[in-house]
């Protein structure tokens, strides 16, 4: 069964005019083949995903010179036709498990769901079939794991769960959109090589993702999207190869892994270290009541102008490590020193709130999510001036600092009346640079800074703070999960896991000849993802 | 080209913008009949020439019509005079308890948001002891407390209806105490006062004007129920929920002396709740 | 799990505060207010009581003792189960409880089912339906602006006076039920429904919705299946509030229906300042609110099980 | 007046009344055809049977509705209106009274009063037993009166009433001697009131608040079941062959039984006769009169209570009323035949004298001694030195505004409440500034026992013309406990008016005795004492299947041991 489009182009209607979410897309799907739609977010993916099964919504005005699958004409099907159709003909898979399975019930009645809306089978027919594909995707135990919800799951086994909802009915195309973000490298491969077996197994892939490395690792012919326009398509191997068109070269150099290795900066022995860390150590007890530990012994020190890398999966401990260095959380053992003095210290006579805030400006913090970090009700201009008065500016003249410091961070000084909840992701993460930098720091600890963004502007906003650590001097202590960024950012690595530091070193040692083997995985998991 | 149309029972992409809200002609209704209340608190003159005290006993009992267009009562008073001079009583009732009341809310909640594990435990069991008595039996037991009339009944709704909004004023204090926006305030290293000063008295008590505004209408039902039950405003005065119960014993032979003022308090109530969303709406709307 | 017991123990400690609060609540306002209980006792419409009486019952109340002592006696008493003994009604307050509690809950009871009715019919088909939806939600606004008493003042007329479809008087059968309880529900259908939109229309916004339509559902199925499930939280909570204010709007109500209840029995002790009477019907609400909250928890649970122990 | 029973058609004439002043009326009409209508096609249960049957029906059950619940069901205690009318079915009075005052054998066969009128001998039925099985005896008698003076009793009718009570002797077993402190005329009316009927003393001595939920009597009915704010249930006394000499037949009651409904709202209890859900109501209310006398398948049955009529007692002891004059003026600056023509509709009549008219010894003498006349009233207000004008138009005297204070009782009846604020609103014409306050019963009975009011609104049924000694005599004055009842609500203390109430307790001669009750009613009416507006009455509205309803005499409140019912 072939999935044809041509001239696919969808619209919504807005009160500034209609808004063209895509335009003009074409391309054929077969069985066992795999097509990839690359873009960044707003390129209209997801929606061209949508359209495909008659989801795009009712304001959505679709249309296309031909949109067929198996022959069938989809372009006037009424509602019961399209719902037959889906599930059954073709499936989809959206990012995200936790949200993309009722969180509320077990997997394996949502699993069972897409049997019983199509009057598949039994009820122990479905429940049988239910455990086929569990294990069929990769899921040990799965008469438990079917009587268990999203959130009681793993990420890679409720994504698996989530996949095996979307191919009960072995539908012949399988629409993927994102289907690995958000999910650690490991899951991620795995995830990678579930879809690959799908595709072996003749089940044609329409895989949407912004990850130019994995999308090389799977798909036949890819797609390249920009604004809902189609800049250029073909032979992956080609499109990736050799980019004609001027965005898809800068989508491929914007991807971290690409970017040559930081040469690590000299240390100066001499200098003691701006931060030193001793067996920082917490546990916290959980919703049910049973203590878990969350750090065990971290230590480490961090020398003036040098940047330490964290890395490690979700839930190691890496942002935990993070507040406690910057005096948020209080630790249940170890100390925190910062600038030669006291800064952190556990237990009752640690170190009082107002002993930190004089020191606290020489400290910043850069968030994954800036929007949070930002009083909604403050426009750009505020925010800057609040940081620039905690950071005692000097200079009378604020328009003026605040305007140095907007052109710091390459934003337009229009930038500064507007509230961020209004600017895009990279214009926010600036802004937050912005005011990290005001208070002229000796420290900034960036808590994955760039994870949420596009990798064009991920690649932006790391040019950006590597620039300002040349120009000011300052010390990172840079957390992230992505290996390629680590390696592009860091001097020295501590790789997390669990709470304790497996493995500590220089950057340059530790990424090509890691000791211990969880650091091994990761570096295999980001090697099977990136590109060829 | 050809286009196809989809579905209505279709889902929506996640955008929240949706078909023009029920009618944007609610909110303009509303602001209307809101300035018809307040002209007739402040100048009821202007809307009726009745006097609303003036007896008539043998004009009892008419119904509407040109003369009377509410009809009068058991004495022979003009009832839309009444209800336009009950605006007052009725308005000042509504402000003096929401005031009151959100008063209390605020304290209370800075207490418990802003003062420690103990406070906080503290207010959380307040609230609770609070709910266990629903507002008409604590404004019940106030009036009998305090006897009747404007003020007591004031005090009773203000503290009957507290409990609510504490813990709607409460939940939000919370909610912002920890907001990434304070935490990176502190880690700029601003002093707590500064933050709760910048950060958490703005940004907590930013949807107390939206739930003030509804608050009214709610208020002048609860006072309006209270002088049903004869704890209201003293005779002669013009008050609606003791003209609505008066009206009630003669509803077999005069049902316009307990409809009219009861579609006064529901008008009212209905127009506040309008605004209040049409305030709300506009917050958001230059908010984030 | 000595967790659970501790949050439990505290649960209960909450309980208790709050209905010591109510019965020492109760003992203030009525000790602060004007009036001599004995006059109430004594007084009908027409009494005049002679000086023995007076002084007779006055020792027989312990109302003759210091405010301390009483306090500190009425407390025990209640510690000890014991509510007393009613001076209007001539009877113990359990007695009172006991006659006017049930017909009370019955109303209660059948208000909310039909509330959550009404607000499940008005929301779930219409919700995200364009025209439908404006126009439900529309009523929605009404109906919760509707005063019991009004609602209960016209359905009362039009009903029972004027068309005689019903029972006027509100003691007598199920039919004697219908109005009072119809001017009660409506509004709080209004109410919950609000609520119950507003979070539907959330759900119907979240992945796995589509995801859900993405296997071929129906949208009823959907909505019924998904979405509701996520939309009853709020709606729950918001009931256990209504269980408190039913209890008060019942005074109005049982009032314009000459329906025996609590309600009436709380505004008469009031009006007659009969101590033990309004502490003991204060009590029995704050215990009825109290013991709503914990059915509400375990709803909670019931509907997401993700909360399983995360409740306090 | 005379006990008028209206039935339906003719009542629109027998009653002097004007067109009602409502255009509402032809569209009412019209609902009540409809309504009729409506009635015939939901069958409803009773109204059905229009066959007026002549004989009389034994069985079946009657529903009574009435507005207030009795507290406590024995009558001796408090001793409020609604208890005397349950008692009136399962009670029996040692001796009974007819219309024109006389008094008749009951329990009692016959008695004597002896010279110095301080003790009265009964002799008493010997087949009498309560529905306990207790037998009627002299004991019984001692244990009853013992039990109203009682202070434990809470008594404040029937204990005030026999105040003089000295104790009772057992001459035998049916023979009771009851020694009086003082002589006591009345005792013979008083006795005859429900308020003081005999109870079984096996009864008597269970604790009060038990005897209150059940108590046992002799009458034709017994108390079965209590279903607070809902309804008490009676069942036929089947024994009961000793009923009063007023009643239309002898023998059992007709009635199985009586549910005797609570339904305190008056146009609910309205609504719930018309529509046939109860077959009596009592208390109908002004507006509903009307209606209910153009309802074919209803009829009225009504009669005005002896006693002090309902009235507004001007407190003198205090400014402004301390001055004659300004009572005056307050009295006549009153427009109470304004309000009767609106809330009440011109069903009730004016009173204007301090007796009902169907009070024994009443003399219409002083009907309009105080009639509404503003002209007069600002000439007497100018004469008493109110010559000042604040800026709203009330009067004031050296510089104090003439203001009169009035306590309302949440229990206030619509209407009642109405005419009081039409008084407010005629007497501000003539520069009164008088203030209605609101409060609850309590509140206001504290302030009432503190003389704080310049008004007190009440009345008091009673079946004789000493009501004059109990309102207005100096004997009343002392205020009662804490909770202050003085029953002499004016404050009025005239030796003079003392002397006559008490010289009529002295005499049974009537003549005498009317004599001394003219002065009394004399003296009252010239000291303006109190705005009187209406006679207190019983007011019955009956389903046409209800037949022979009666009202005792004494109270004229209800008996339902005649009565019978066609299905």
């Amino acid at each position: 069964m072939t999935l044809e489009v041509e001239n696919l182009s969808v619209s919504f209607p807005t009160p500034t005019g209609e808004h063209v979410a895509v335009h003009d897309l074409s391309f054929t799907l077969r069985p066992g083949r795999v097509v990839a739609l690359v873009g960044e977010s707003g390129s209209g993916k997801s929606v061209t995903a949508r359209s495909l099964i008659g989801l795009a919504g009712p304001t959505a005005r679709v249309s296309a010179q031909r949109l067929s699958l198996g022959g069938q004409d989809l372009r006037r099907l009424p509602p019961r036709d399209w719902r037959a159709l889906r599930g059954r003909d073709i499936g989809m898979v959206l990012q995200d498990a936790l949200v993309a399975l009722d969180p509320l019930r077990p997997v394996g009645r949502e699993i069972a769901e897409s049997l019983s809306a199509h009057k598949w089978g039994t009820r122990a027919g479905r429940n049988q079939r239910v455990q086929e594909l569990l294990e069929q995707v990769g899921i040990p135990e799965p008469a438990l794991r079917a009587r268990q919800r999203p959130d009681e799951l793993s990420g890679g086994l409720r994504q698996r769960a989530l996949i095996a909802s979307a191919i009960a009915l072995t539908p012949p195309l399988l629409i993927a959109d994102e289907p690995t973000t958000a999910l650690d490298p490991s899951v991620q491969a795995q995830i990678l090589r579930l879809l690959g077996r799908l595709r072996d197994g003749g089940t044609g892939l329409l895989l949407i993702s912004h990850d130019l490395g994995f999308v090389s690792r799977l798909a036949d012919h890819v797609i390249v999207l920009h604004h809902g326009m189609v800049v250029e398509q073909g032979e992956t191997a080609r499109v990736l190869g050799r980019p004609v068109h001027a965005y898809t070269r800068t989508l491929l150099d914007a991807d971290p892994v690409r970017h040559p290795p930081r040469i690590a900066t000299p240390q100066g022995t001499d200098t003691p270290p701006l931060l030193t860390a001793h067996d920082l150590s917490l546990s916290r007890r959980g919703p049910d009541g049973v203590a878990r530990r969350i750090l065990s012994d971290v230590g480490f020190s961090l020398h003036p102008g040098r940047t330490l890398g964290l890395i490690g999966e979700s839930g190691s401990g890496k942002t935990t490590t993070a507040r406690i260095v910057m005096g948020l959380t209080q630790p249940d053992t170890g100390e925190v020193a910062f600038m030669g003095e006291r800064w952190v210290q556990s237990g009752r006579h640690g170190v009082p709130e107002g002993a930190r805030r004089p020191r606290r400006r020489a400290m910043a913090m850069i968030y994954q999510d800036p929007l949070g970090s930002f009083d909604p009700r403050w426009t750009v201009r505020e925010i800057l001036a609040d940081a620039l008065s905690a950071g005692g500016d000097p200079s009378g003249d604020r328009d003026h600092a605040i305007a140095t410091l907007l052109d710091r961070v390459r934003l337009p000084p229009a930038i500064a009346a507007r509230r961020p909840a209004g600017l895009s992701g990279g214009q926010r993460q600036r802004v937050a640079i912005a005011r990290a930098v005001a208070v002229r720091p000796a420290l900034i600890v960036c808590d994955e800074p760039v994870s949420a963004l596009d990798v064009s502007v991920q690649a932006q906003v790391l040019d950006l703070l590597e620039e300002l650590q040349r120009e000011l001097g300052m010390a990172y202590l840079f957390i992230s999960h992505d290996l390629g960024v680590i390696r592009r950012m860091c001097d020295d690595v501590l790789v997390m896991q669990d709470g304790r530091i497996v493995e500590a070193g220089p950057a340059a040692q530790i990424l090509t000849a890691p000791r211990h083997a969880f650091t091994r995985t990761l570096l295999d998991a980001a090697q099977d993802l990136s590109a060829a | 080209m050809t286009s196809l149309s989809l579905a209505p029972s279709m889902a929506r992409l996640p955008s929240r913008r949706r078909l023009p809200r029920p009618g944007q002609l609610g909110p303009v209704a509303a602001i209307l009949f809101l300035t018809l209340l307040a002209i007739a608190a402040l100048a009821p003159h202007l809307l009726t020439h009745a006097d609303p005290l003036a007896i008539a006993p043998r004009d009892a009992f008419q119904a509407p019509s040109a003369a009377h267009p509410f009809g009068t009562d058991q004495s022979g008073r003009d009832i839309l005079a009444r209800v336009v001079y009950g605006a007052r009583q009725s308005l000042a009732l509504g402000c003096g308890a929401i005031t009151l009341s959100l008063s209390i809310a605020t304290i209370l909640a800075l207490i418990g948001g802003l003062g420690g594990r103990i406070a906080e435990q503290a207010v959380r069991w307040l609230i609770d002891i609070l709910f266990a008595f629903p507002v008409l039996v604590l404004a019940l037991l106030c009036t009998a407390t305090l006897g009747s009339g404007i003020g007591p009944l004031i005090v009773a709704i203000g503290v009957g209806s507290a409990a609510g909004y504490t813990r709607m004023v409460f939940g939000q204090v919370l909610s912002v105490r920890g907001a990434g926006y304070v935490e990176a305030a502190r880690a700029l290293g601003h002093s707590p006062a500064r933050i709760v000063a910048r950060h958490i008295l703005p940004n907590a008590f930013r949807p107390l004007v939206v739930t003030a505004t509804m608050g009214i209408g709610q208020t002048v039902v609860w006072s309006a129920a209270l002088s049903f039950l004869g704890l209201g405003a003293p005779p002669p005065a013009a008050e609606w929920g003791t003209m609505l119960s008066m009206g009630r014993d003669f509803i077999a032979e005069a049902w316009w002396m307990s409809f009219f003022p009861g579609l006064a308090i529901v008008l009212t109530m209905l127009s506040t709740t309008v605004a209040g969303r049409a305030l709300q709406r506009a917050i958001e709307g230059r908010g984030p | 799990m000595t967790h659970l017991l501790r949050r439990a123990a505290w649960r209960l400690l909450g309980g208790i505060l709050v209905l010591l609060a109510a019965a020492s609540l109760t003992f203030a306002a009525l000790h602060l207010t004007p009036g001599d209980p004995v006059t109430a006792i004594l007084g009908g419409a027409s009494a005049n009581p002679t000086p023995e009486a007076i002084a007779a019952a006055r020792h027989e109340y312990g109302l003759d003792r210091p405010i301390a002592v009483q306090y500190a006696l009425y407390i025990a008493r209640i510690a000890r189960g014991d509510l007393g003994q009613s001076f209007s009604q001539h009877m113990p307050v359990i007695a009172v409880l006991r006659a006017q509690a049930p017909p009370t809950l019955a109303l209660m009871a059948s208000s909310l089912a039909v509330a959550w009715l009404l607000a499940l019919l008005s929301v779930v088909p219409t919700a995200r339906r364009g025209a439908a939806g404006a126009i439900a939600s529309t009523l929605e606004t009404v109906g919760a602006g509707l005063p019991q008493f009004w609602l209960g003042i016209l359905l009362l007329w039009g009903l029972a006076f004027e068309w005689r479809l019903l029972p006027p008087a509100g003691n007598h059968g199920l039919p004697a039920l219908v109005l009072p309880t119809l001017s009660l529900a409506i509004p709080l259908a209004g109410f919950i429904a609000q609520v119950m939109r507003e979070s539907f229309d959330l759900a119907l916004d979240q992945p796995f919705i589509l995801t859900a339509r993405a296997r071929g559902l129906g949208d009823g199925t959907v909505r019924l299946r998904h979405a509701l499930r996520h939309a009853l939280l709020p709606c729950v909570s918001l009931s256990t509030w209504a269980v408190g204010a039913l209890v008060g709007n019942a005074v109005a109500i049982e009032i314009i229906f000459s329906r025996q209840g609590l309600g009436r029995e709380l505004f008469l002790s009031v009006a007659t300042h009969d101590m033990p009477l309004v502490s003991g019907i204060v009590l029995f609400i704050a215990l009825t609110y109290i013991l709503a909250g914990l059915a509400a928890d375990t709803l909670y649970v019931l509907i997401d099980p993700r909360l399983k122990g995360t409740r306090p | 007046m005379e006990l008028t029973i209206l039935r339906g058609a003719q009542a629109l004439g027998s009653l002097s009344m004007r067109p009602l002043h409502s255009p509402a009326l032809p569209r009412r009409a019209l609902w009540l055809a409809a309504a009729a209508l409506l009635l015939a096609t939901t069958g409803c249960r009773r109204h059905q049977s229009r066959t007026t049957a002549h004989e009389p029906v034994q069985g079946g059950t009657l529903i009574y509705a009435t507005d207030r619940e009795p507290i406590c069901l024995d009558p001796h205690v408090q001793g409020d209106m609604p208890q005397v009318f349950l008692a009136e079915q399962y009670l029996d009075s040692l001796v009974a009274m007819d219309r024109s005052g006389h008094i008749l054998p009951w329990l009692a066969t016959d008695w004597a009063v002896s010279d110095d009128g301080r003790t009265y001998t009964f002799h008493l039925r010997h087949d009498v037993t309560f529905t306990d099985g207790t037998p009627l005896t002299a004991e019984a008698v001692r244990a009853n009166l013992d039990h109203m003076v009682d202070p434990h009793t809470q008594s404040s009718t029937a204990g005030g009433y026999i105040k003089q009570y000295a104790g009772t002797d057992i001459i035998d077993t049916y023979t009771a001697a009851v020694h009086l402190k003082t002589p006591y005329a009345a005792f013979l009316e008083v006795l005859a009131q429900g308020f003081l009927g005999i109870e079984s003393p096996r009864a008597l001595a269970r604790p009060r608040d038990e005897n209150c939920q059940n108590p046992v009597g002799s009458g034709p009915f017994r108390i079965v079941r209590w279903d607070h704010q809902s309804q008490i249930v009676l069942a036929r006394n089947p024994a009961y062959h000793w009923g009063p000499p007023t009643a239309l037949h002898t023998g059992p009651a007709r009635l199985d039984g009586i549910e005797w409904r609570i339904i305190p709202e008056a146009s609910v209890r309205f609504a719930a006769l018309q529509a046939g859900e109860v077959d009596v109501i009592d208390s109908l209310p002004p507006e509903a009169e009307t209606p209910a006398q153009r309802n074919p398948d209803l009829w009225l049955l009504m009669a005005d209570r002896p006693g002090n009529p309902t009235n507004g007692t001007l407190n003198i002891k205090r400014a402004p009323f301390d001055d004659i004059r300004v009572r005056e003026a307050f009295i006549r600056s009153a427009d109470i035949d304004g309000a009767l023509a609106s809330v009440f509709f011109h069903h009730y009549r004016r009173a204007g004298s301090p007796l009902s008219p169907t009070t024994p010894f009443y003399s219409p003498a002083f009907e309009h001694h105080a009639d509404y006349d503003p002209d007069r009233a600002r000439a007497l207000l100018d004469q008493a030195g109110w010559t000042g004008r604040t800026e709203e138009g009330i009067r004031t005297r050296d510089g104090r505004p003439l203001v009169v204070h009035i306590p309302l009782k949440a229990s206030l009846s619509a209407a009642e409440r109405t005419l009081w604020e039409q008084v407010q609103a005629t007497a501000r014409a003539t520069g009164f500034d008088v203030r209605l306050e609101n409060g609850d019963d309590t509140t206001i009975l504290e302030r009432e026992g503190q003389w704080d009011y310049d008004v007190r609104i009440g009345y008091w049924n009673t079946s004789t013309a000493d009501v004059l000694r109990i309102v207005f005599s100096s004997a009343f004055l002392g205020a009662a406990g804490v909770g202050g009842h003085h029953q002499n609500e004016a404050g009025f203390s005239d030796p003079a008016f003392d002397r006559v109430v008490n010289d009529a307790l002295l005499t049974t001669d009537p003549d005498k005795r009317r004599a001394l009750y003219l002065q009394a009613q004399t003296i009252a009416a010239q000291n303006f004492l109190q705005i009187t507006t209406y006679p207190q009455s019983t007011r019955l509205a009956l389903s046409r299947a209800v037949h022979d309803v009666r009202l005792e005499p004494s109270l004229n409140v209800t008996s339902l041991y005649d009565s019978w019912v066609t299905r």
